[in-house]
């Protein structure tokens, strides 16, 4: 256990710079006032994206407070890749904040965003349940007050209480199950329990409860319902926050606790977890193949790839550990583009059922393109991201020996091709008499989508990136 | 830059040059020009390739070049010819082309058509000239996705629909293909060594019986799919008769060789041992594709379909050669690829010349064709002559080649099957006299028609292109023969180790 | 220690209040009464922890302070609940937990 | 004695979450609600945990349940019976819960704890002041800062929701766009028939 | 002696071809005309005298004639042992082959100046004629057997083109069709027979396959299905090409609708050259068929035996003047596989073979000198019906005295040609098989009778009235035919001409004698069929009516041609197209394309099916989230438990 000093707070820097833009945009807010949109938006995106900057300074790691709290290069690259993310989010959602709408709230939204980022911040780095909790309830309370954003509209407010309801159940539920594994292994904190864990009743209970909780918010079958009333209530950009970020640090933390603090019990938890994929996959891509709603189908859609994420985590291996990491940088960038889109559209048109996308390509090109490059990112073809980063997670899930999950994987990628190209047809194939009118974004939401097209289509090539993931993961298995 | 991956980069820069080009006609001009450059290209790396040979190189791949790509998957960029993927890399070259005249009239977002065509042919040279089966997989898929908006955009008839099942018939396969691969390469280590997706690394490989029996299948198969394998064909007829012309003709020309080439390189080549296992399960399946499609093809009426079907019914001969495991069979089988992508290229470019002075594809709705446009319909009773095998033509030498390997088996079942197989050529003679007498000749049965013009220049350059290559191939096959032969040398080392 | 009572007991009641929660939870019209399942769910996981540091493990006080965290969140989240519910009830006049179902399938 | 103190006080909390989770009157589940946090607290007291039994008074029984109370007088008429709940609902949600009781607890009871045996640390508020504010191993400032941030943000969160655009209250309209309101038209305050017709 | 030149002669007709197809439109119609008649008059000079070097010059070694290959290059290699040659064999058939064709085509190609004359695609017809003799050619100087088949095709293509070459009668592009397609059935049988051949002995080389004491006549003994070996099942199934190409029966039934091709393509192809490529390829497989598979050759016995009876009978009622001479070509065909089947190895026993092949010479001269006399009296009268025709002996002086003697060659009258081949096949038959013996010598009857049938219906008669008055045709038609009848008449033994000296099936010369008891009795039931035919044809009379009235059905069937074209309307129409294309196109559609449908199909119907569970009840997802959880733990306590 290593002597903390005030040196060491710089393990920290991620939270600490979120914390400390938080405080700053209260004193802005102080300030300047509500008034100047402009100000605000320009200090709140230039401010996140110094946060953004720092993040990739390189600066050691290590732990802190006893335990409690502990970074590694592995952690400190999610956290980048979350700010990347939320940057990309932010240049998203600013032209949706200057409507009238949003006056006077433009302040809370970046808050509380910034907030729920510091939540998984801490949830990624925490080295004891408490923190953990702690982490994933800053990351859901706000979040449930974001999808409830619109407090005009019913569909928002549904959103916000079934999240917030069903989140308190979740979270009560992984409760229950910590206060299990409390009782069988005398601490709460991981390296403890790394220890004293083993195979009895009362951690397995534990772990599942414990899954439960994180399954929730990964949205898995049979814990997702929430997800697509949720992503069509709530704000374009709020959902497109919620199936990117919000996943992207659950699953990953999902995935650290399997490999580190239920290590012991890896041959329940892949049971557990193979039965979850293959029901995950299925059922995401069969509702989605039904919707007509944007935002409902990108739930859906979103359902699908985690359960492909599972694959990675189920391999337990280092190569599974690297390549879920790439996957969700990926995943990150293609949701991120495809969102954008989507929101730009919604902001400028107030549309968001596919059918309206019909004719896009003709009238705006630039988007028409950069959603395919999504939605081919999605669907796993080359020469854009999304293929290496399933072809990779097939590759190590059959490195384990999980053939026919594989197969049932790669079967479902056939069915989310199909409405993955249900959209691509709307915009190139299917004629309008009325299609959504050309029209041009402002800066920021072309420098999101830009930011996000740059990443699908260079994270394939380099093979450097994954590389250096590899390097820095670890898997039960070595 | 090496030889090989100009092949690459070529076309990559005709797309860069059509994406920045202002009007159709410089589209169409830029295309020509990438596309006759690569096809310069393609023969400059056939006299390259003889050139090395002829020097005494006899390593199974030449040219090869190999950058890492994903270090920890051991995946990389490895690139590499033999002559059997020359040869295709040619007959490539030589539809593009023939393929971009084709679409001299496409004036309809001509820009994004070429952009998709050229990015489709980056796709199959990519293909050929890949030996790590990963940059293969990319490379292929690159090759496939472009169909879907170029039958779903500048298709005709039930396009949506055909364009849909076809991508995702395809990408099914591909999909289980995929598996399959990664098969390959887990299990690539037996031999204690580190794991590989390199086609000569695994060749050197016996993957262990067991892993065979599940792999070889989802390899066959996810080739076999785009090599129109039945039962897994049926996206052809609708996919071809839906797309573009120039799109039926790569497609059907090259694109669904990736599959025999496939099916030839990794499922028999990298796994014989259950290839030969399997074999007579297949053999059945690619029997009755190769007569079913012929029949298949008899009673229709849409000249798109009747060569769609007729496709079923010869690629289904490519895999059945690639089952019998002799040189001469695969000798034929490849050459089968090189014929029936000449032939069903001329084929579906006439079918859109056609098409588009009649405005009509059913048979008989039309009649007489030979008085009024005497050039296009002699050179559609050429390519019905090369289609039906006849001497002078490619698919005589590939025919001929493919029957006399496969009589080389003694098994009676082997025997059985290529009597079956044989039979096609007389019911190919049915339904292709059958279309052509009713389409070329007798009286003209449309008024209108009789004021339809000939062919126009460019339109004559598809034709001769394809003319003069399946003329070339059929009068004079040995040399390409020899490079093929030379080239399937190690693969028949591992079978006579069976 | 409770003289006389085993953590078995103890734990056994807090499951049963939990499980009690979950179904009200499952079965409450109002979503302010769903709210108040919620409590009693997060209360008998307080209890769960609290026995536990009393009777197993005395020496450190984690349960004690994992329950002291689980109250100000428990009610962080109900403010946060209470203001969502309220908006929505300014929405559509009714917080029936069946009326809220605009979005499905 | 103390035995029976806690069964009493088990069963209060037993029988009054019941009564919680059944009662049709919404005031009175608030109250059994309070009922319960309170005997929950005098659980804390009797395992001398009194600065906890403290907390879970104030802002449990003192704070939460008030706050809950607050919001039903709020949005429900007290004197207002709520629905019975169909037999369907109760039957499986009855089952499941059911399931769950009897599955736990009998994996809990079927456990064998060990306690460690060490000497009990005291739990005065003096050493409880002292963990919160301690950095080491089992020291809980860094929870306490965390926590700090996380009821600032539920604050925000909770004002942003209750807080109307100031600019689009109390405007007069004709037409109720729920799906995208683009204008402020749509801000108006809705009458019954058109959330009905929203509802279905 | 060098004979490398003899590659000139196809090659020549090929160069010929590419110019006029490419560019013969191009240019005036007469150019494409004296090139491709330049080219194969070259051609058959060159033809004579390689005969001439061949047989006077290189003579004979060692008492045999010895095959020469001037010429042979490598064209496709399978493997080590199978490889196809392209090359030039001449030996003392493909030497009579090589004039034969150069002959008759030179005789056409000068003809159709005057018979296609004013025709719009008089270059494409010449173009096609010089692709034809090439690839006829071609088959006749193969080395081996693939470059037989080669140019086998390549002939079937011609004759496809050729008699579709009025394309837009749709008669003629079904005859030609069918022309194709049933010679194409029949080419499978040989394909296969090839394959199964070069499996058993692993050559293609005729030197190879035909040496009588060669590897390849054990090979094939052994392994046999139903009873038959391997090598005779091989033989058997080369034959059924060699059948179709020379419309042996059953597969006859396109040579009479062959005759919608212009006449002097008949003449040249199914009548002449082509036609008889069954017969070369049999006879150039001989020693294979005699020594290695003798129950193959009885199979050509009876095949040829029966077509040329029941090709005869057909013959007698048919109006068609064309039809006619095209049934008595399937007749004669029928003689000459039937000598072969009749044949033995050499010397005396040879005879057959000998036979054949000189009736083969013969016969090309003589059929070809009918048809073109027909296509001369079909110029002049515009019908191919003998009913439109009579006394036109009268107008056509040239033509009835050329056709009358090739009549008389055809019905084997001394000393025309045809009795003296005819003589040697009856002989050959007498000393093999009475069966086939009596039924060649009916059959020699009916030839005499339909062919004077024919011959008095034409020319004697009643005149018809003419649209315009029928003349004799021009200097390049009747120059055909004079040259044709003089070769009808020395072709046979009237100087002496002994065809033994130069073939035999062992190339060693053999001495032909004319077998008086034989032939005596042959001339005596010639003399019987005309005089019949003079007695009914010679004036007009109602007895052919009264006579067919009589026989009622059996002439009506004969009419119909015993109905066999109807057969295979019912066997492609119905069987092949109805029971198994139709079905099997309906059964992609729909079965197997409904497959994959369907699984699209099921893949919806459980979408639409669970939307259900997404009922949008909070307390549902709260349900289906503890039931999750807890049917998890259940499930890895109670169910998976290590």
């Amino acid at each position: 256990m290593s002597i903390m000093n005030l040196n060491s707070f710089i393990y920290m820097r991620h939270e600490l710079v979120l914390v400390a833009v938080i405080l700053l945009f209260l004193l802005a807010e102080i300030v300047v006032g509500s008034k100047n949109k402009n100000f605000t938006v320009n200090f709140a995106a230039g401010l996140f994206l110094l946060a953004t900057a720092i993040g990739f300074l390189p600066i050691p790691y290590g732990e802190m407070f006893g335990g409690m709290y502990q970074t590694s290069e592995v952690n400190i690259l999610m956290k980048n890749v979350l700010n990347v993310g939320v940057l990309i989010v932010f240049l998203q959602s600013i032209a949706w904040l200057k409507k009238d709408e949003n006056e006077g709230r433009i302040t809370e939204f970046f808050l509380l965003i910034v907030s729920t980022l510091v939540g998984m911040d801490y949830m990624i780095s925490a080295g004891d349940f408490l923190m953990f909790y702690l982490g994933l309830e800053l990351a859901t309370i706000p979040m449930a007050a974001l999808a409830a954003y619109q407090v005009y509209s019913i569909k928002s407010a549904e959103a916000g209480i079934k999240l917030l309801l069903l989140a308190a159940l979740s979270s009560g539920i992984m409760l229950y199950g910590v206060s299990m594994l409390y009782g069988a292994n005398e601490s709460l904190y991981f390296a403890d329990l790394i220890q004293n864990l083993s195979n009895n009743p009362l951690n397995i209970l534990g772990l599942i409860f414990v899954f439960s909780g994180l399954a929730f918010k990964i949205s898995i079958v049979p814990f997702h319902f929430w997800t697509a009333d949720v992503y069509e209530g709530a704000p374009m950009n709020v959902t497109s926050y919620m199936s990117v970020i919000s996943k992207a640090s659950a699953a990953f933390v999902l995935m650290t606790l399997l490999f580190t603090v239920f290590k012991q019990l890896s041959q329940e938890w892949t049971y557990a977890l193979y039965i979850t994929s293959v029901l995950t996959m299925t059922m995401g891509n069969l509702f989605a193949l039904r919707q007509k709603n944007i935002k409902r189908y990108l739930a859906f859609s979103s359902i699908a790839q985690a359960g492909f994420i599972f694959l990675g985590i189920i391999a337990g291996s280092q190569m599974g550990m690297s390549t879920v990491i790439y996957f969700l940088a990926i995943y990150i960038f293609s949701n991120l583009a495809v969102f954008g889109v989507a929101g730009a559209i919604f902001n400028q048109t107030g549309k968001e059922s596919i059918d309206d996308y019909n004719g896009l390509y003709k009238t705006n090109p630039a988007l028409a393109l950069t959603m395919t490059f999504g939605l081919f990112s999605l669907a796993g073809i080359p020469p854009v991201a999304g293929f290496f980063g399933k072809f990779f997670l097939f590759t190590a899930a059959m490195e384990s020996g999980f053939l026919w999950l594989t197969v049932i994987a790669v079967v479902n990628t056939i069915i989310s091709l199909y409405y993955y190209l249900l959209i691509i047809k709307a915009m190139y194939i299917i004629p309008n008499d009325q299609p959504i009118e050309k029209f041009s974004s402002d800066f920021y939401m072309k420098a999101g989508l830009i930011l996000a097209t740059v990443g699908i289509l260079s994270i394939g090539f380099f093979g450097g990136i994954h590389n250096y993931i590899f390097d820095i993961s670890f898997g039960i298995l070595n | 830059m090496d030889i090989l991956s100009l092949l690459i980069v070529i076309p990559v820069l005709t797309l860069v040059a059509i994406a920045f080009s202002k009007s159709y006609k410089q589209v169409r001009v830029i295309a020509a020009i990438g596309s006759g450059i690569q096809l310069i290209q393609s023969f400059n790396l056939v006299w390259q390739y003889l050139q090395e040979r002829a020097s005494g190189n006899t390593a199974t791949m030449v040219f090869t070049k190999s950058y890492v790509w994903f270090e920890k998957f051991n995946i990389h960029y490895d690139i590499g010819v033999d002559g059997i993927s020359v040869a295709l890399i040619a007959l490539t070259g030589i539809i593009v082309s023939a393929g971009v005249y084709a679409s001299w009239g496409v004036k309809e977002q001509a820009k994004e058509f070429f952009i998709w065509l050229i990015l489709l042919a980056t796709g199959v040279f990519g293909f050929f000239i890949a030996i790590d089966l990963f940059t293969m997989f990319v490379f292929y898929e690159i090759a496939v996705i472009p169909m879907y908006l170029l039958i779903g955009v500048w298709g005709s008839g039930k396009k949506e629909y055909s364009a849909m099942k076809l991508t995702l018939m395809l990408m099914g396969a591909s999909a289980i293909l995929l598996v399959a691969l990664i098969g390959l390469y887990l299990y690539s280590d037996v031999d204690g060594g580190v794991r590989t997706w390199n086609i000569l690394e695994l060749a050197k490989v016996t993957m262990p019986i067991e892993a065979q029996r599940i792999f070889f299948p989802m390899a066959f198969v996810g080739f076999g799919a785009l090599g129109a394998l039945f039962p897994f064909h049926t996206w052809s007829p609708d996919g071809h008769a839906s797309a573009p012309t120039a799109v039926s003709m790569l497609h059907a020309g090259v694109l669904m060789k990736l599959g025999g080439y496939g099916a030839l390189r990794i499922a028999v080549g990298l796994m014989p041992e259950a290839a030969q296992e399997q074999a007579w399960f297949f053999m059945i399946l690619t029997g009755i594709g190769a007569v079913y499609g012929a029949f298949g093809a008899i009673m229709q009426t849409d000249l798109k379909y009747i060569n769609a079907y007729s496709s079923v019914s010869h690629l289904a001969m490519i895999l059945f050669a690639v089952l019998m495991f002799n040189v001469t069979a695969l000798n034929g089988a490849v050459m089968q690829m090189i014929s029936h992508g000449f032939i069903t290229a001329l084929f579906f470019s006439l079918i859109g010349m056609i098409y588009g002075r009649t405005h009509t594809r059913d048979i008989y709705k039309m009649g007489g064709l030979m008085k009024v446009m005497p050039i296009l319909a002699g050179s559609y009773m050429v390519a019905s002559f090369a289609s039906l095998g006849l001497p002078g033509f490619s698919a005589f030498v590939a025919e001929m080649t493919i029957f006399v390997g496969a009589f080389q088996n003694p098994d009676i079942f082997y025997r059985i099957t290529a009597v079956l197989v044989t039979s096609s050529i007389v019911i190919t003679a049915v339904y292709i006299l059958r279309a052509a007498g009713i389409l070329l000749m007798g009286p003209i049965k449309n008024e209108e028609f009789k004021e339809l013009s000939d062919s126009v220049w460019y339109e004559k350059v598809t034709l001769v292109i394809l003319i003069l290559s399946i003329t070339v191939v059929g009068m004079a096959p040995l040399w390409l023969s020899n490079m093929i032969t030379d080239s399937l040398t190690p693969m028949l080392q591992r079978f006579a180790a069976l | 220690m409770i003289q006389g009572i085993g953590l078995h007991e103890i734990l056994v009641v807090s499951s049963l209040m939990f499980f009690l929660g979950i179904y009200g939870f499952f079965t409450r019209k109002n979503l302010i009464t769903i709210l108040m399942s919620i409590e009693l769910i997060l209360n008998s996981v307080n209890i769960n922890f609290v026995a536990f540091n009393k009777y197993l493990y005395p020496n450190m006080m984690q349960g004690h302070f994992f329950s002291l965290f689980v109250i100000a969140i428990a009610a962080a989240e109900a403010a946060v609940a209470i203001a969502i519910i309220i908006d929505l009830f300014r929405n559509i006049k009714t917080i029936d937990v069946e009326k809220v179902s605009t979005m499905k399938n | 004695m103390e035995q029976y103190i806690f069964y009493i006080l088990a069963s209060i909390i037993l029988v009054f979450s019941y009564l919680t989770v059944t009662s049709r009157m919404i005031l009175r589940a608030a109250v059994y609600l309070l009922f319960v946090l309170i005997a929950t607290s005098g659980i804390y007291f009797m395992l001398n945990y009194n600065f906890l039994a403290a907390v879970q008074l104030t802002v449990y029984a003192g704070g939460i349940a008030v706050l809950i109370v607050f919001s039903v007088l709020l949005t429900s008429q007290l004197n207002e019976k709520m629905e019975k709940v169909t037999p369907v609902k109760m039957l499986s949600g009855g089952l499941i819960a059911f399931a769950g009781a009897i599955l736990t607890i009998s994996t809990i009871t079927q456990y064998e704890f060990v306690a460690n045996g060490l000497a009990e640390l005291d739990p005065s508020p003096k050493a409880i002041g002292y963990a919160m504010l301690s950095y080491e191993h089992n020291g809980y400032v860094l929870p306490f800062e965390v926590i700090s941030v996380l009821l600032l943000a539920a604050m925000v969160g909770a004002i942003v929701i209750a807080k109307r655009p100031a600019k689009l209250l109390n405007e007069d309209a004709t037409e109720v766009d729920m799906s995208f309101p683009t204008s402020k038209d749509a801000y108006k305050s809705r009458t019954k028939e058109e959330i009905d017709s929203l509802l279905k | 002696m060098d004979f490398q030149y003899t590659i000139l002669i196809p090659g020549l007709m090929f160069l010929s071809f590419v110019y006029n197809i490419l560019w013969g439109r191009t240019q005036a119609p007469k150019i494409a005309g004296l090139i491709g008649t330049t080219s194969i008059l070259i051609a058959a000079i060159l033809s004579y005298y390689t005969a001439y070097q061949y047989f006077f010059n290189v003579g004979l070694v060692n008492g045999t004639f010895q095959a020469i290959i001037p010429f042979k290059m490598e064209w496709l290699r399978f493997n080590d042992l199978l490889f196809i040659d392209m090359g030039v064999l001449l030996d003392p058939i493909s030497i009579m082959m090589l004039v034969v064709v150069t002959t008759i085509s030179s005789m056409v190609h000068i003809y159709s100046f005057g018979y296609m004359h004013g025709d719009d695609g008089f270059p494409r017809f010449y173009a096609f004629l010089s692709l034809f003799s090439f690839s006829m050619l071609g088959l006749v100087i193969a080395t081996n057997i693939f470059q037989m088949y080669v140019f086998w095709e390549l002939v079937g293509v011609s004759s496809f083109l050729l008699i579709g070459y009025y394309y837009q009668k749709p008669s003629a592009v079904s005859a030609a069709k069918k022309a194709f397609i049933v010679t194409r059935f029949a080419d499978f049988g040989f394909l296969v027979g090839i394959l199964l051949i070069s499996y058993i002995t692993g050559t293609f080389d005729f030197g190879l396959l035909n040496d009588p004491n060669g590897a390849a006549m054990t090979q094939g003994a052994g392994a046999g299905f139903l009873g038959l070996s391997v090598m005779t099942w091989a033989l058997i199934l080369m034959f059924i090409g060699g059948a179709g190409k020379s419309a042996m029966f059953p597969l006859h039934i396109w040579l009479p609708d062959a005759m919608e091709g212009p006449t002097p393509v008949s003449a040249l192809i199914h009548a002449a050259t082509m036609v008889v490529a069954g017969v070369y390829l049999v006879a150039r497989m001989f020693p294979l068929f005699h020594i290695a598979a003798p129950d193959a050759q009885q199979v050509v016995l009876a095949v040829g035996g029966f077509t040329s009876l029941f090709a005869a009978v057909i013959a007698i009622t048919q109006i068609d003047i064309k039809r006619v001479l095209a049934f008595s070509t399937l007749s004669q065909l029928g003689y000459m596989m039937a000598a072969l089947g009749a044949s033995g190895y050499g010397a005396e026993e040879g005879i057959g073979y000998t036979a054949s092949m000189w009736h083969l010479f013969t016969h090309a001269m003589f059929k070809a000198l009918l048809f073109l006399g027909a296509g001369s009296i079909i110029h002049a009268v515009h019908s191919n019906n003998m009913t439109d025709m009579g006394g036109l002996r009268k107008y056509m002086p040239i033509t009835h005295l050329t056709f009358l003697i090739g009549t008389l060659a055809i019905a084997g009258i001394p000393p025309f040609a045809g009795f003296f081949s005819k003589d040697e096949i009856l002989v050959a038959l007498h000393q093999s098989s009475h069966l086939w013996y009596w039924v060649e010598v009916v059959t020699a009857g009916l030839t005499a009778f339909y062919m004077f049938r024919l011959y008095f219906n034409v020319f004697w008669g009643e005149n018809r009235h003419y649209h315009h008055a029928p003349h004799e045709s021009g200097l390049a038609m009747t120059f055909p035919l004079m040259f044709l009848a003089f070769m009808a008449i020395v072709s046979g033994g009237f100087f002496m001409f002994d065809f033994g000296q130069f073939i035999s099936a062992n190339l060693v010369p053999y001495d032909i004698h004319i077998h008086w008891d034989v032939a005596g009795f042959s001339i005596a039931v010639a003399v019987v069929g005309i005089s019949v035919a003079t007695v009914l044809y010679m004036k007009p009379s109602a007895i052919p009516a009264k006579l067919a009235n009589a026989f009622g059905p059996l002439y009506k069937a004969t009419y119909n041609k015993f109905y066999f074209d109807e057969i295979y309307l019912f066997v492609t129409h119905k069987i092949v197209f109805g029971l198994i294309a139709r079905p099997s196109a309906w059964f992609d559609r729909h079965v197997v394309d409904g497959l994959m449908n369907a699984l699209a199909w099921i893949t919806n119907l459980a979408s639409n099916s669970i939307k259900g569970v997404q009922s949008g009840q909070l307390q549902h997802y709260a349900m289906s989230f503890v039931t999750g959880s807890v049917a998890l733990v259940l499930f890895l306590l109670y169910f998976m438990t290590r």
